[in-house]
């Protein structure tokens, strides 16, 4: 069954819940959301007006799920929703939304307009209209396993250079581990540090875990993409992965959609509740210190701040570990004017990092970043998500901040920091230890 | 219809068919848009669902972000008006002698100068919010007829309440009538319009925070 | 017998010297709430005034009205004044009985024909007109038979001028106001319940001293006397502005004087001259003495809602309309919800599982 | 100390209205109106007359304007179809009056800014009756001295 407007409005009448019905009868067409939305302070166009996004799943909710709308429609005054009209909002649904979720933050009547997006994009995808971009990452996320392609292989290539690199050994496939740890493509292809960071914090801190061959892809883009079968087939994976395995915990990596899909909506686009705990890097790692089991050694010398990746942040909820950690190894921490909770988006989340159309407005909208980091004297810009941290570096690139300003990973600054106890006079270590 | 006449009928079955229209109308909102459903999720819960949408419900209240020019005029004109209107409806003396015939008790009332300035405030908050609402490319991009109506049918009040408290030319009984008839009008649209925010709002917020607090989400 | 001399020649064939004259033209044009300086002008039309024919009708009323003006401050004054017009028919005041009485109507009807003037105090019955008669004649009969020659008529009272208490709900009579029935003639309406003494007189002074009917507001009232609301002329005005109000009859706020609004006085709405004429010799007022005002020169002053009640008050009983409009709203909205429901409960069972095949292909 | 009636007994409190009252604020408007009044009677020998009657007052408020006007060297009556009371106030040319009707109730209540009130001043009318009266008194006498004479 190939996809139709007709099947698109299907999906949008059943997505559409309490919530939705009542963030849309609410609304007073204030505008403030427009001023959350990096997409439109940084280009003023106000059809960048988050609420507006979602005109077409209004109407469908007005004639479908109103007194009035359903009468209007019966008696044939209503407007259909169109071809056109998805061929419209496409781009504004999908290249100038990140699901960032501040305009969620700000909205006066309480709209969780992310909350409304998400649901958005099931009926624009079913309707089939979704970027060609993202299709295609969701293709080879389905097909091969990764929406930049990455297979097996490729991990193998990596585990094999980190442990020459540390001496240990990167477990896979051990069955009985405690954690199961994902990845993303990124972190595979090009932010490969992570996995001797991970090694060496884990081993140090004598936290059993283990990869996974079947599942070691942690992000999603059937979420992004806005389809909930298709995500849950990639969700599927990673489920039947952690059983086989009997993990108790499986760990997000710096990624921040990634754990929105898993943690989040994983259970609910699976049907049930797992039978172990989702539990993020940074979770993990705050633990660990909060334990002792994480010790660092000296200081960044340069000044750094932090960009709060809004998945795992905003909408994650995970907002002091990563400052308790950053702390741990960098004397001069400093805030931008807005962080935490309402820190801006690097511009290229929920898919829009995989969507080429997007390309321009995604730079424009990399302003507001520039605008933070300015005059603050940063040379160091740590970041929790692989995806942020590459919008970050072509952002700085972009704006010849490059030279200035280092994008880097907080686990991997945390690694680089990492006390080292003597192994040989402990005897033992959970982590295998390379003979 | 004479002016007696239309007095009487604004206080009596004017005032009956406008709270009759008001409460089956809303309640049958509030109830049309609950009974859709939603899932429960069933992600291990970080958090409490209910008292973090009640707290929401209040929080909202404030505003978290750093705006833009455009977004504090809204914002700045828009507190004026909901505080000055709430305070004119609610503390004028005889708005209370009004909620007393309905709801059989009353509260203290402020001092009409006072109220004169809550409204006077209020009508400045309404115009420069019409006015920004025509000039602000977002806004006027988002309104359709409703906004303009429900502007309409909530300066209406006001406008002739202030004049009937500060003596002007026009009868006091047909002004009197027309305020009434005013404040009427504005209850029958509200189960038919935006302004059924005056309820719904309090439900979004509570489902707003509500699906942040299950992730432990700040809202 | 016709009296054809002017009101100057009256008042001087008794003597009144022109000091007397002068004075009595102050007190009349301060009594028509003329400003002073149309003293001379009062005078001069007063002396040229012809004594005109009054017939006066009672229907259905209470005397109230009669009471009224007999019992008003200046008899003296009013006594020149009735001396100034001829009283012809009265069945109250008149001495003449039965046939007679209605003979002299009659009589002064042939003899002054176009050029009478018709008081009228109560209202007229239309439901059935066996409710009220005179000497056999009904109500409604006897005003259109006396009102045809009439050169204007003052309906006395607010049972004349709005149909007054007889007209109040349910009434039985069907009882209407004088202007229901006469459409031809100018009629003044002099309401109130009663009237105030001095606003009748004051009425029939200008019709004697101009000889035409005085300016009316739209509910046919002379504006001299009913241009203001009570409220606008009311010495406890300054407490309604400061937001001051008695909330019973005995508090603290009744003993300083306050403002009577949520005791139910109706002073904002009512338009009439208590404020300013007060009552019994200017003693006093209904507000002065404590009590808010009826209303009753208002139309309808006895179905308005009550006379205790506020005016920003609601008058119907709501709370159970409130319990029905909830339930209404409830199952109206309990039926559409459940339909709502099972809409997105079929949408969501026909939901097609999307596949990478459907995606690839769009 | 009981009575028959027993009245007595029962505890009465008097409320004064001394105070209670409120001044409606015609005092201050009314002087000011009476002073702008005088200046033009100074100036182009224009007359005032003010309507008390016509301004409603709070109770005792007329008492209090009037002890506010004083009282001058010019007090006369007037016995014309009742009592008529002229008075100068404090101020010259701000007269006072008062007419009464035989029953000796008020009818009419004045301020008149004015060097005299015209009803002080003998009416003309009034003086062509008198000198006919002179005249017919004249005619008569002489007539009866005449006849006394003849």
């Amino acid at each position: 069954m190939s996809t139709s407007l007709e099947r698109g409005i299907r999906t949008w009448v059943a997505q559409i819940d309490a919530p939705i019905a009542s963030f849309f009868t609410s609304c007073v067409h204030c505008g403030i959301c427009a001023d959350a939305c990096l997409f439109f302070t940084e280009t003023g166009d106000p059809k960048y007006t988050p609420i507006h996004k979602l005109e077409p799943m209004r109407r469908v909710w007005q004639q479908e799920y109103t007194f009035w709308g359903r009468l209007a429609k019966r008696l044939g005054f209503s407007k259909p929703v169109t071809e056109d009209e998805l061929k419209e909002w496409e781009p504004l649904v999908y290249d100038s939304c990140t699901l960032c979720g501040r305009c969620s933050m700000v909205c006066p009547v309480g709209n969780d307009i992310t909350y409304m997006i998400r649901k958005m994009r099931e009926g624009m995808v079913a309707a089939g209209y979704a970027p060609e971009g993202l299709k295609a990452a969701t293709s080879r996320s389905i097909r091969i396993g990764s929406p930049m392609g990455v297979r097996l292989p490729a991990l193998q290539a990596q585990i094999k250079a980190a442990e020459a690199e540390t001496g240990l050994t990167v477990p896979l496939d051990q069955e009985g581990a405690d954690y199961l740890m994902l990845l993303s493509s990124a972190e595979i292809m090009q932010f490969s540090e992570i996995i001797s960071a991970v090694t060496r914090i884990f081993d140090e801190a004598k936290v059993s875990w283990t990869l996974a061959s079947k599942a070691f892809e942690a992000t999603n883009s059937g979420m992004q993409i806005g389809s909930s079968d298709l995500a849950a087939q990639l969700v599927q994976r990673i489920v039947d992965a952690a059983e086989a395995l009997k993990v108790k915990y499986v760990i997000s990596p710096e990624c921040g959609h990634a754990y929105t899909a898993l943690r989040w909506e994983g259970p609910n686009l699976v049907g049930r509740a797992y039978p172990f705990k989702v539990i993020h890097i940074l979770e993990l790692l705050d633990e660990l210190r909060a334990e002792g089991r994480l010790k660092t050694d000296g200081f960044e010398d340069q000044r750094v701040t932090f960009h709060d990746p809004c998945q795992i942040v905003r909408r994650g909820g995970i907002v002091e570990p990563p400052r308790n950690l950053l702390n741990m190894v960098a004397k001069d921490f400093v805030e931008m004017e807005e962080h935490g909770i309402m820190n801006w988006c690097c511009g290229g989340g929920g898919g829009v990092s995989a969507n080429e159309r997007a390309d321009p407005i995604r730079r424009k909208a990399f302003d507001r970043k520039k605008h933070q980091l300015e005059g603050m004297g940063v040379a160091k810009l740590v970041t929790a998500c692989s995806n942020c941290r590459n919008m970050l570096e072509e952002g700085l690139e972009d704006n010849h901040l490059d030279e200035d300003i280092e994008v880097v990973g907080l686990a991997e600054m945390l690694a680089e920091h990492l006390a080292v106890s003597n192994r040989a006079d402990t005897g033992e270590s959970t982590s295998t230890a390379k003979e | 219809m004479t002016e007696t006449e239309f007095l009487n009928w604004v206080r009596g079955p004017g005032m009956q068919i406008a709270l009759a229209v008001f409460i089956v109308g809303m309640v049958y909102r509030v109830l049309e848009n609950y009974l859709i459903g939603r899932k429960q999720s069933l992600a291990e819960p970080r958090g409490s669902e209910w008292t973090h949408g009640v707290g929401t419900m209040w929080r909202r209240s404030f505003t978290r972000a750093k705006l833009t020019t455009r977004g504090y005029v809204t914002l700045v004109a828009g507190y004026i008006f909901h505080i000055a209107f709430l305070v004119t409806l609610f503390f004028l003396a005889q708005h209370v002698e009004m909620f007393r015939s309905l709801l059989g008790f009353g509260w203290p009332a402020l001092p009409p100068l006072l109220i004169t300035i809550t409204a006077v405030l209020g009508i400045a908050a309404l115009l420069a919010l019409l006015a920004h609402r025509l000039t602000d490319p977002v806004k006027r991009m988002l309104s359709d007829y409703q906004d303009y109506l429900t502007w309409f049918l909530t300066f209406f009040p006001l406008i002739t309440g202030f004049l009937l408290i500060n003596r002007v030319g026009i009868p006091y009984k047909t002004l009197l009538a027309t305020h009434i008839l005013s404040f009427e009008l504005l209850l029958i649209a509200i189960p038919f319009t935006k302004l059924s925010h005056i309820i719904t709002t309090f439900i979004s917020r509570w489902y707003n925070g509500a699906i942040a607090g299950v992730k432990g989400v700040q809202s | 017998m016709k009296d054809t001399r002017t009101v100057g020649e009256i008042l001087s064939s008794q003597g009144i010297s022109r000091r007397g004259f002068l004075k009595f033209c102050a007190a009349t044009a301060s009594m028509m709430a003329m400003p002073p300086s149309m003293v001379p002008a009062v005078a001069q039309a007063l002396s040229n005034a012809r004594r005109p024919s009054v017939i006066w009708l009672s229907f259905q009323e209470c005397t109230g009205c009669t009471e009224s003006l007999t019992r008003s401050h200046s008899p003296t004054l009013e006594g020149l004044l009735f001396d100034s017009i001829s009283l012809d028919y009265h069945h109250t005041l008149q001495v003449a009985a039965g046939s007679a009485a209605e003979e002299a109507r009659e009589h002064a009807m042939q003899e002054n024909d176009g050029s009478y003037l018709v008081v009228v105090d109560g209202s007229i019955p239309l439901g059935n007109p066996g409710y009220s008669t005179i000497a056999g004649i009904s109500n409604v009969d006897m005003l259109k038979e006396t009102a045809a020659g009439a050169a204007a008529i003052v309906a006395v009272g607010t049972c004349a001028a709005f149909g007054g208490i007889p007209h109040a709900n349910p009434n039985p009579t069907g009882a209407v106001a004088v202007s229901d029935i006469i459409k031809d003639k100018p009629i003044i309406n002099v309401s109130g319940c009663p009237p105030i003494p001095i606003v009748i007189t004051g009425v029939l002074a200008h019709y004697l001293t101009f000889g035409k009917v005085p300016e009316l507001d739209d509910l046919g009232r002379p504006t001299a006397f009913f241009g203001q609301t009570i409220h606008d002329r009311c010495y406890r005005r300054p407490f309604y502005d400061k937001g001051l109000f008695a909330e019973t009859f005995d508090d603290e706020g009744a003993q300083q004087g306050w403002c009577l609004y949520k005791l139910g006085c109706k002073g904002p709405v009512t338009y009439n001259a208590c404020a300013v004429s007060k009552w019994n010799s200017g003693t006093s007022f209904p507000i002065q003495s404590g009590h808010g005002c009826f209303g009753c020169s208002e139309p309808d002053f006895w179905d308005s809602g009550g006379f205790y009640r506020p005016l920003s008050a609601t008058t119907a009983d709501v709370g159970t309309l409130a319990g029905v409009a909830a339930l209404a709203g409830a199952a109206a909205g309990a039926a559409i919800g459940r339909m709502n429901r099972s809409h997105r409960a079929r949408a969501q069972a026909r939901h097609e599982k999307l596949t990478i095949d459907d995606i690839e292909e769009s | 100390m009981s009575t028959p009636d027993g009245l007595h007994d029962i505890a009465i409190e008097t409320h004064s209205d001394a105070g209670a009252y409120p001044a409606t604020g015609n005092d201050l408007p009314i002087l000011h109106e009476i002073r702008h009044a005088l200046q033009r009677l100074a100036q182009s020998g224009e007359k005032t007359v003010i309507d008390l009657q016509a301004i409603p007052m709070a109770p005792g408020e007329e008492e209090r304007i009037l002890q506010l006007l004083g009282r001058g060297e010019v007090s006369a009556t007037i016995d014309a179809l009742g009592p008529s009371e002229v008075r100068e106030t404090a101020f010259a040319g701000v007269w006072t009056v008062y007419h009464r009707n035989t029953n000796n109730e008020v009818v009419g209540k004045f301020i008149e800014i004015t060097h005299c009130p015209d009803l002080l001043h003998s009416q003309p009318e009034d003086i062509a009756t008198g000198m006919a009266q002179i005249r017919e008194t004249l005619a008569e006498l002489e007539s009866k001295q005449s006849g006394d004479q003849a």
